[in-house]
């Protein structure tokens, strides 16, 4: 660690982290604000601080949706949005697991291919990608389903490539040992790799949970049906809506309930988490 | 416990052949160290006869049976490693238990076999503990201790004292070499230290660039050294390598082109030789008289119970190294007398460097 | 390596990979002979080979855009992706170097708290600052602007916590021999640290790039004028226009364009990209 | 070249003190060595040297001239650290040549030093290549070559040889020990392998738990090791440790409850002491006379120049080690009869483990 002495360079750089912290931090302020107000109070500016309509605006977004929108009821977003991001991130991790152990453990013809074409992948725009998925799942009737909502965004390649790498650092006589120790390649998956890869899986977790949960574009295509929109989906809705003055203490509400699951999951699986990307200590 | 007998084993990556033909029998209880500098190929040998690595050519039979097709935990061999591999996660209890259960030992006979191992290694209060928990040398003990307990017929080694320091390393090998006086299984030992080599073995196996060199007890390696790479490699400091003349009376040998020796047998032919001596044969002599000869000290390394000397020789620095019992007093720039016992010398052909022997065999 | 023998199972593998190979470049295929039809042959179904109007609709859509939508053109579409995409990239990495390089060797206190504010930002949904946000930016009369398209997106933590993550693997024998040798903290960033992560830097700029490129809800936000459009705005209202049946064939066309410029970034940068993603290899 | 003055330096890590107070004057051009386990707090000697850690009380002195306040790059030393901390990224010229670019020495001055620094260190072949394209050695040597176009007053070395194999680390230290001859700088060298520092140093101090053992020349150390713990870690194998009662003539002896023996000059004090006795001081007895002792021949280690005999006296195992010269022909379960001279005996309190003098001082 460089230790600087110089007390003037120390306040200039505590200025200009309090002043990023700030800008972090201030957008959650204001969102936990506007959602205290009744509506007529954030027409022209949001206040400083927080009003008294507090547990009614959450109450109301909860339990019956903004009426103005015609939108569903919260809850029943964060419902869906619960079952989406699980779906995903539990889908990616399974897949991937698998398949980057095939990569890195079995030596087949063409792997460097297979390897290549996975890696391609992580480079495609979600886009190209998206219109011909839409008809194949409309195809399958999968329109509004779970099972529409997560399949598609399960398969891609980031989580493999990620995995790969980690089980490249899992050292070759591991795997010759438990070969002598008599162990196949399904036991070795089993009893050593998968416990080792423990940290690693629980901060992918959290990553793909949060990445699940943040998806907008592909829950507006493949749901038409109002119970099976997503939070974010809601959030961008309740927006656009064109027809209606926003309701901003409404959607600030909505915003701050999307916020709460990604961080509860941050919470719980911290202690794993940070295990899993911090792994040296300088 | 088991008989191992290779057959003229051969490796090849692609078209580079690795190993050129390795052929040994090694009986039962006998411990084989083979040695060689880094990336000779030994411990491709050791992988071979574990099973992770495919057999070119040539045969591996265990107890009389070719393993060459048999996957490794066909083979009854256990296999220590030089990182110890042991499994992070696993307590060293399971850690040892492992092989048993993957074979599905029962539960009883596991914990017994495990225990039995425990105490012999002095782990028995560490079952509980996860690798990362413990020092270099008791990871060490785990890595044998997870050999034992499935009573193999053949131990490998691969290099499994290198990742140890000096003073660890020195009471690993002693706890190692009791271990097989206790236990007497048929090991298999792969090191690039020399120490080790003399130390362990019942035979050494000296293994250069794929070719194997020479497969004697350590002693006669240490004294009947059959190449030069041999003389040079096994022996710490090296072995002094000289050029020297001999007459045709092939008793009277010209070293340096200014140092006469005259030999007690004759060697077998005369001509032009690589001499070599090692350090520990040459001696302080204390005045001019039989072999001894001057020498101008460049160096001195005081070990405290000997003292390495480097000399030169009239105008070739560097040319000798002497090790010299105790504290002697010199100091760098003095000039000293050295004798030597011409009963010591070792001569090598200059292009081969193979061995010469003295006209009396088995006396030189 | 766990060398295989069984040809069975080689079989099955085989068979699983070139599956999922088909189903990773299959929308390719389509979107390319979806672009070279005219729009008529596209109403009901995909055809399954190349028509012959492949240079005129990418010239068309290219120079002026699609005219039933009232889209803007193609190129100057992006141009504009272009600007966003390398102002994103370039801008992220300027910034994280340097907060990540304070962060890891600069002793001040509170450091673990500024560290673990960047981290909680990483968890933040988008949803949750870009309204704030926007609110800024509308108030700094940055809206319709590249300076307003490209500066909110460019705070971020990810990248941050990716240096400071390789910065950690910098041996401190480094340091502590730079200060001997007498380099101060700069001359160690400008001749250590920043030259040792050239790799990391050319891996980052690939995803960065293309992480800016696909930017849809911010741009979608903050653009009013068509002349500010970037790509993937352009498609997305391509193919939701709801006054007329979308021209797939200019849509799809419009899909392969807007992949190209990250296939090229990939392919330009690849060696040093690779280099930086795969160190050890197996 | 500069002196080097410690006075009662200190260091603490928040409440605990690590190192307790060390002082010392190291002369121009002196080679110290400063030598203990890992964890003793010998780095951080050196580390507060260098100015890289700060310094909890005392004061250290280059040239007379108090330090503590100073950066690194003020203090005129030069430092070589175990991984070598090259940059990864630069050439080797570049590296050698980056603490003068950073001082702003003009291109061709530079040139020149590095040049010169190359060719001492038969590096000018290669200044050219990136570190990673170097062997271990090699970058050893440019690890030195980077301290020297520094010209600094003061060497510092961190354990630099730690990270080479043994045979390489016997020739690097020999390069080393030439090095120095050569430019006569003042060296401050850490290191936690004996051998390097009996071999290198022109004064060791030995450290235990930041406590300083000793500090004399590397003969003074090994032959009258100032306590238990010097005793037992300079010398390898390490010296024999033994219970032993000298009676109230201070004369006689009782090794071990059974072996009599008995001294030429008579020790300070009577009591129970421990007894060290080096490994190379025992020796084989023809037949039983004078001190000689029955030994139960455990383990037998040849190295070829010499073997290591580990024997047990009566019901105790691994009693003692003795290293005798050559072959001899001794096998494990064979006795012996093992003598030793006891002008060679050392002894040390059993509670503070501090050496006892003899009563003629100096002659011990």
């Amino acid at each position: 660690m460089m230790v600087e002495k110089r007390p003037f360079s120390t306040v200039i750089r505590h200025l200009v982290l309090l002043s990023g912290v700030v800008l972090v931090l201030f957008p959650i302020y204001v969102a936990l604000v506007a959602s205290s107000h009744p509506v007529e109070n954030l027409l022209g500016r949001i206040p400083a601080w927080f009003g008294g309509q507090f547990i009614d605006n959450y109450k109301q977004i909860l339990g019956s949706g903004m009426s103005a929108a015609r939108s569903a009821p919260v809850g029943l977003m964060m419902v869906n949005s619960l079952i989406m991001a699980l779906g995903i991130a539990v889908g990616k991790i399974s897949i991937s697991l698998i398949s980057s152990y095939a990569i890195v453990y079995f030596r087949f013809p063409l792997r460097p291919v297979f390897f290549w074409l996975i890696f391609i992948t992580l480079m495609l725009p979600v886009e190209v990608r998206i219109l011909p998925t839409f008809q194949v799942i409309a195809d399958l009737h999968m329109l509004n389903t779970y099972a529409g909502l997560i399949l598609p965004l399960i398969a891609s390649a980031t989580a493999t490539f990620l995995f790969r790498q980690f089980f490249m650092t899992i050292p070759d006589e591991l795997l010759e040992a438990a070969r002598i120790d008599g162990a196949g390649p399904l036991r070795f998956f089993w009893d050593v790799v998968l416990p080792l890869s423990r940290t690693n899986i629980a901060a992918l977790f959290v990553i793909l949970f949060i990445y699940g949960w943040n998806q907008y574009l592909w829950p507006l295509l493949v749901t038409t049906e109002e119970n099976m929109y997503t939070v974010v989906m809601g959030i961008q809705r309740m927006v656009t809506a064109t027809d209606w003055v926003p309701q901003w203490n409404m959607i600030m509400a909505t915003a701050i309930l999307g916020l709460l699951p990604p961080v509860i999951v941050v919470l719980v699986m911290q202690r794993l988490f940070v295990k899993g990307l911090i792994e040296t200590e300088k | 416990m088991a008989e191992v007998h290779l057959k003229d084993v051969r490796k090849s990556f692609g078209k580079s052949e690795v190993v050129h033909g390795v052929s040994a029998k090694i009986t039962e209880g006998e411990f084989l160290v083979i040695v060689g500098p880094s990336g000779c190929g030994k411990s491709t040998v050791l992988r071979m006869i574990a099973g992770l690595e495919d057999i070119t050519s040539g045969e591996v039979l265990i107890n009389n049976t070719v393993v060459n097709d048999l996957e490794p935990k066909a083979r009854d061999i256990a296999m220590v490693f030089q990182n110890y591999a042991l499994y992070p996660h696993m307590s060293v209890f399971a850690n040892m238990a492992y092989s048993l259960k993957v074979r599905g030992i029962a539960k009883k006979e596991t914990r017994k076999r495990v225990e039995d191992a425990a105490r012999i290694l002095g782990l028995s209060d560490m079952l509980d503990r996860r690798p990362r928990q413990l020092s270099g040398g008791q990871r060490q003990r785990v890595a044998m201790g997870r050999a034992i307990v499935r009573e193999p017929s053949v131990f490998l080694f691969d290099e499994p004292l290198s990742n140890l320091d000096a003073k660890l390393r020195n009471q690993m090998r002693v706890e190692l070499k009791k271990l097989h006086r206790r236990l007497g299984h048929t090991s298999i030992y792969v090191t690039h230290d020399q120490i080790e080599a003399m130390t362990l073995a019942d035979r050494i196996m000296v293994i250069r660039e794929g070719h194997m060199e020479q497969l004697a007890a350590p002693t006669e390696i240490y004294e009947q050294p059959a190449s030069l790479f041999v003389a040079r490699f096994i022996g710490s400091p090296a072995m002094n390598m000289l050029e020297a003349v001999v007459d045709h009376d092939r008793l009277s040998v010209t070293v340096a082109g200014r140092i006469n020796l005259r030999l007690r047998r004759p060697l077998s032919r005369p001509g032009s030789f690589t001499l070599g001596i090692r350090p520990e044969d040459l001696h302080k002599a204390a005045e001019q008289q039989g072999n001894a000869f001057q020498a101008r000290v460049d160096l001195v390394e005081p070990l405290g119970s000997d003292t390495v000397i480097h000399c030169g020789i009239a105008e070739m620095e560097d040319a000798l190294i002497a090790r010299l019992p105790g504290s002697p007093r010199i100091s760098a720039g003095d000039t000293i007398l050295l004798d030597l016992d011409p009963t010591k010398l070792h001569f090598f052909d200059i292009e081969s460097g193979a061995r010469i022997r003295r006209t009396t065999p088995r006396q030189d």
